[in-house]
């Protein structure tokens, strides 16, 4: 069953960083190619506290949490001047210069090698050892971040953002401040992907820059557009199915030793394949 | 010496990224799809090519019968891909992550024939070297800056004295319109897939003899390519050229004041102050 | 008497464009005034000004006697000036409803922090919300198409949205740019309708119009603009009737 | 050979072939297993992606030792199996592919590379009693990070002090670094720096090569500039293309490296006569290379041997247990291989713990041969 248990445990924790790019990108329409870059800043500050000891999960958490607020607010800042492709590259350096600093920072994230032996989640005093216990923990922030995506969705609040999306100068005549409503998007961004990071620390026990470059963050862009962009269910559909599909290509036969490259073939003509036939996505509003 | 070294080998290595960023530009700004494919094609010259010495023809051969293979491929993947996902009204995202696997297809396609390994080509020709004032260049080095520096004189002879040209520059500005016009962009988009892809298979059969071949290795060489594109100005193919040799040139220079581990990192840092105080990219086209 | 919104000496450059030269006006308070000139003559560029959208180079605006110079598009709004769009910019992707309770002041849970922690004082909030907004769609004849999106609208009530929206704001003066254009018909006579009954309510409108026969039916007052600066103010029988002003207005074309 | 399982091609028949296979596994526990199962092993290996030019010789290692036992009769008379996953070198791929592993297929040996990877799954092999062999990986933290990782080559670290020690006898004090910027370049590079400048060398200056790239020129420049007496090169791949370049750039430095440099099309190429490196002392007959080219289509170079020996050696083990009638389980392999402690296969390995020592020569490339210069025993 820990087979099982992990593939849900990591679907769970794509989810919450896939509501983290969904609010920004679809909801927002900041399309940040640095998601990933988030993500590590969340995963190595957790590793690095439980790591030295410095502090135990819960706090470790909730420092990752602050730190990806603000780490993402600034990454994002660029959005309010520089915008559509412009910002995309912008957003592009950002990423390439966060993977260098992964990489190279050894002695705060353990460099190229990865930080190994990040102890296990413990809560009240229990450690999170057994993989059940790993997903019922992420399932639950998992509900908890799906819920706080929700209630954010109907809100007046939600209802701003998705005019800043369609005209931020609209929005601007009427009386709302753009500046404030898109830092208060980053600022929740960044907590969804400071969470997100912290589970996959604790969950993999270790961390290091291969999760976090651009292909991680393609992955999560990936996620939200085949899910369907724009929604809650889209965001939680998305992981669950890309992570599942390499999964189920491993039981498709394919009798040469080049069956790894076939099947990671497959999967792009997979990916074309729902392009064509579902653009807005499994569960996205219909555009 | 080292400075005057490092400056040669970064405007060598960059006349090869000016022809990726602008050919990659010219379908940019024309079709506003991020084409990643394009990276694709530019492998799967420099495998064709060398197939071909594997074959026994010489692999400068590769020069002439590789553009043409890539523009029946360029022209396909807008007739099959593009096209029809335009019909479908697909998002600049949507057609990304279609594009982003099709990437996918093309190198696992490749790893399954030619095996992931580094290939080289056999040709001694290549690596005959020319002494130039103290800076020591090979063959196929002094033949990238030399073909860099051709194609890109024709492709602007095309742009600016054809009625292709015009075409293009019309379609690129308002597709709409052009639409009205009876321009038939479509069969523009065809064209500018087919031209750019046989651009892109003239550095991907060049590279691949001085540096040797990998399947996945397209990736970064298009992604340092679409910044240049950006950086210099969408639409601007000078600017790409210009911008593609300034970043080769800084990443070689840099090393000169700072480890290689962070030239990326800090190249790419500039890069995003530089968008923040010239949000339009240094040589955008006006309007 | 002080005027309801005064604009004083405006210029503003720019580059080799001298978009506003020494622009000068008043707006009464309670009435319809159009601003009338040929195309380029500075009538949106005045409205930036106004709102806060554009800094002039020189010159001040004061609304209600209170200066406006230096107060955030934000501030602007709030102290009662709102505008609309010559080209609409609703938002496309929104229902109708949301369009207008979009710009709806004041509402509880329009920040992240109030919408995550306090969900059922945000949901009453929305609810009072989404009552005003249609009282509001009501007054403009919209109601029945609360829950559209704004892509399945005809034009004109398009046109009608965009005033919606001002209105929610809570305006006391409306800047309108070009309410009326590319309408005819019944839908033209909905927005004259409207703008009518606004007036009767007490609402200032400044408004800019092409539309001579409109200008004639609405406009208490209109003001006649070229390249940047005021050429004549007046009835609306006056200027459409003074040959000068119908030379600038027509000259290029005729 | 069966790259996986036929009789699965979706989600839901997982879990019924779960539920059959415990029904089954449970049923058959009193009865002796039949003779013809095969033994099932597992590897998780990087097939795709930019590291899949190591994963897939790897993947042929073990391909071609398991086709050399089965010929011979498999063991105890039941043919080996190895299934291999795709891991793209991604830590959270490969929990994924080892929970796999052990949940559906049960078996009691993974076979892993690279040492990101690695590190990701040791805490699972200590949790569920499963043997992870990893057959290439050198990180040093790889020696303490389970009880149940073997490490069938030394540590990156035993090397790289025979060569500090062979450079600064031969009289070369000066030395600069080309590495590459993952775990074991890293590593290879610290170690490197600790051990020479400890017996008395320095270290000039040290420049990366992001993996899989195989443009060195402006490394190559820069730390030309430096005039090192030695250039300890950290490279696991394109070192043909280092050669060309080097070649080049006609330097009269003495290039170095570690048993890293055993690609056969490097080796021949001009530019890297006169090149040094330790090499693990291998005992291959060229009989079992020219099998190897034939089977594979590819020569055998670095990877391909280290797991062939890896193979072999974990092979040679369980089958010494089924000769035994004793149960095969990550904790009993792990037992017998400790109580053989000494295989002689392709490589001579020896345990005294987690981590094999080996016989590290230095030897120096002259026409695509490794002619012996020193020989000198890893701790």
């Amino acid at each position: 069953m820990d087979y099982f248990y992990s593939y849900a445990t990591l679907a769970a924790i794509y989810v919450v960083l896939g509501l983290s790019t969904n609010l920004l990108v679809g909801i927002v329409g900041i399309f940040s190619v640095s998601q990933a870059a988030i993500f590590g800043v969340g995963a190595y500050v957790t590793g690095y506290c439980l790591v030295n000891e410095v502090v135990g999960f819960v706090p470790a958490m909730l420092l990752s949490a602050l730190a990806c607020l603000l780490v993402n607010v600034v990454v994002t800042l660029p959005a309010l001047r520089v915008s559509g492709d412009y910002f995309v590259v912008t957003s592009f350096g950002i990423q390439l210069l966060a993977t260098a600093v992964f990489t190279n920072w050894t002695g705060a994230t353990g460099g190229a090698s990865g930080l190994p032996g990040v102890p296990p989640a413990s809560l009240l005093g229990t450690e999170l050892v057994e993989a059940w216990q790993n997903l019922a923990l992420a399932l639950g922030l998992m509900a908890l971040c799906c819920l706080l995506f929700h209630l954010l969705l109907r809100s007046p609040y939600g209802r701003l953002l998705r005019a800043v999306r369609e005209d931020e100068l609209a929005v601007a005549a009427s009386g709302k401040g753009v500046l404030r409503a898109k830092v208060g998007a980053a600022a929740l961004a960044g907590v969804f992907g400071g969470v997100g990071g912290s589970l996959y620390a604790v969950f993999l026990s270790f961390v290091d820059p291969s999760s976090f470059d651009l292909n991680g963050s393609v992955l999560l862009l990936t996620m939200v557009v085949v899910g369907g962009a724009r929604t809650l269910l889209g965001s939680v559909i998305g992981p669950f199915l890309l992570l599942a599909l390499p999964q189920v290509l491993t039981m498709v036969e394919i009798p040469t030793t080049a069956a790894a490259a076939a099947r990671q073939g497959l999967y792009g003509a997979l990916l074309i394949a729902f392009m064509v036939f579902r653009p807005q996505g499994l569960a996205g509003e219909k555009l | 010496m080292l400075l005057l070294q490092l400056l040669v080998n970064g405007l060598v290595t960059g006349c090869a990224l000016a022809v990726v960023s602008f050919s990659f530009s010219l379908v940019y700004s024309t079709t506003r799809v991020f084409h990643v494919v394009h990276a694709g094609l530019y492998t799967l010259a420099g495998y064709g090519a060398w197939s071909l010495e594997r074959a026994g023809i010489p692999a400068w051969w590769g020069l002439v019968v590789l553009p043409l293979v890539c523009a029946g491929l360029g022209a396909l993947v807008q007739l099959w891909l593009y096209a029809p996902l335009e019909q479908r009204r697909a998002t600049h995202l949507v057609m990304l992550i279609a594009s982003l696997g099709l990437l996918a297809v093309v190198q696992n396609a490749i790893a399954a024939v030619y095996t992931p390994n580094i290939l080289q080509f056999t040709d001694p020709w290549r690596a005959r070297t020319v002494a130039l004032g103290g800076v020591v260049l090979t063959a196929v080095q002094v033949a990238t800056v030399v073909l860099s520096l051709v194609v890109f004189g024709l492709t602007l002879l095309l742009t600016r004295r054809t009625l292709l040209g015009k075409r293009i520059r019309a379609v690129a500005s308002n597709p709409f319109l052009a639409e009205i016009t009876r321009l038939r962009p479509g069969r523009t988009y065809v064209a500018v897939m087919a031209l750019a892809s046989a651009l892109v298979a003239v550095p991907g059969v060049l590279v691949g003899m001085d540096l040797g071949l990998q399947p996945y290795g397209g990736t970064t060489v298009l992604l340092t390519g679409t910044v240049a594109v950006i950086a210099g100005g969408i639409g601007s193919l000078g600017g790409a050229f210009l911008l593609s040799v300034i970043i080769t040139v800084l990443q070689n220079l840099s090393l000169l004041v700072m480890p290689g581990q962070w030239s990326v990192g800090i190249t790419f840092l500039v890069f995003v102050l530089f968008m923040l105080l010239r949000p339009r990219g240094l040589f955008a086209r006006a309007g | 008497m002080t005027a309801y919104l005064e604009v004083q000496g405006v210029n503003k450059r720019f580059g080799g464009l001298q978009a506003l030269q020494d622009c000068s006006f008043t707006v009464g308070q309670g009435r319809i005034t159009c601003l009338v000139g040929p195309n380029g003559a500075g009538k949106t560029t005045i409205f930036n000004a106004i709102t806060g959208a554009l800094r002039p180079d020189s010159g001040h605006v004061a609304f209600r006697g209170a200066a406006l110079s230096g107060l955030s598009t934000q501030a602007i709004v709030r102290a009662g000036i709102a505008r609309s769009f010559q080209n609409l910019r609703l938002y496309a992707e929104l229902t109708v409803l949301d369009n207008v309770a979009s710009a709806i002041p004041g509402q509880f849970g329009e920040e992240p922090l109030g919408a995550l922690f306090r969900p059922f004082r945000t949901a009453a909030g929305q609810r009072r919300t989404r009552a005003a907004a249609m009282d509001t769609l009501a007054h403009v004849g919209l109601a029945d198409r609360a829950g559209t999106h704004v892509r399945n609208l005809s034009y004109g009530e398009q046109k009608l949205l965009c005033i919606a929206r001002v209105l929610a704001t809570g305006a006391k003066l409306l800047l309108l740019d070009e309410p009326t254009s590319g309408l005819s018909g019944a839908a033209l006579e909905a927005v004259l309708g409207l703008l009518r009954r606004l007036r009767d309510e007490g609402r200032t409108q400044l408004i800019v119009e092409h539309n001579t026969r409109v200008v004639m039916a609405v406009a208490d007052e209109v003001l006649f603009l070229h390249q940047g600066h005021l050429m004549a103010q007046g009835t609306p029988a006056a200027i459409t009737t003074d040959p000068a002003l119908a030379e600038i207005y027509f000259g290029g074309v005729l | 050979m069966r790259d996986h399982e036929a009789d699965t091609t979706g989600l839901a028949p997982i879990f019924s072939r779960r539920l059959l296979g415990g029904l089954l596994l449970a049923a058959s526990a009193s009865r002796a297993a039949r003779a013809a199962d095969p033994i099932r092993l597992g590897a998780v290996l990087p097939l795709t992606g930019p590291s899949a030019a190591t994963g897939t010789q790897q993947q042929r290692g073990l391909q071609f030792a398991m086709t050399r036992f089965n010929a011979a009769g498999g063991l105890a008379g039941r043919p080996i199996e190895i299934l291999f996953e795709d891991n793209q070198a991604k830590p959270d791929q490969s929990v994924l592919a080892f929970n796999k592993l052990a949940d559906l297929n049960k078996v009691p040996v993974i076979f892993s590379g690279y040492s990101g990877p690695t590190l990701a799954m040791a805490p699972l092999a200590s949790r569920r009693k499963i043997l992870l062999v990893n057959g290439a990986a050198q990180a040093d933290r790889l020696a303490t990070a389970s009880l149940y990782l073997i490490n069938t080559l030394p540590v990156i670290k035993d090397e790289v002090a025979v060569l500090a020690r062979y450079l600064v006898e031969t009289g070369k004090k000066r030395a600069a670094i080309l590495f590459q910027n993952d775990a074991a370049g890293t590593t290879g590079r610290d170690d490197f720096i600790e051990a020479y400048t400890k017996l008395g060398g320095a270290v000039l200056g040290q420049e990366q090569s992001s993996f899989s790239q195989t443009d060195f020129r402006p490394a190559l420049l820069k730390l030309n500039s430096l005039q090192p007496e030695a250039l300890f090169v950290m490279l696991s791949d394109g070192l043909s293309a280092l050669a060309e370049q080097a070649q080049q750039m006609k330097q009269d430095y003495l290039v170095c490296g570690t048993s890293f440099f055993a690609d056969p099309l490097a080796m021949r190429h001009p530019g890297a006569v006169g090149w040094i490196h330790t090499q693990l002392r291998v005992k291959a007959p060229p009989e079992i290379a020219e099998a190897f080219q034939k089977q594979t289509g590819t020569e055998m170079e670095f990877f391909g041997s280290q797991y062939f020996n890896a193979g072999s050696i974990i092979f040679r083990t369980v089958g010494r247990l089924l000769d035994a009638h004793k149960e095969v389980t990550g904790e009993s392999v792990r037992a017998e291989l400790f109580a053989i402690r000494d295989f002689n296969e392709l490589i001579p390995t020896s345990f005294k713990t987690n981590t094999a020592s080996m016989q590290v020569d230095v030897v120096r490339i002259e026409d695509g041969m490794d002619v012996f210069v020193k020989s000198y025993t890893s701790e």
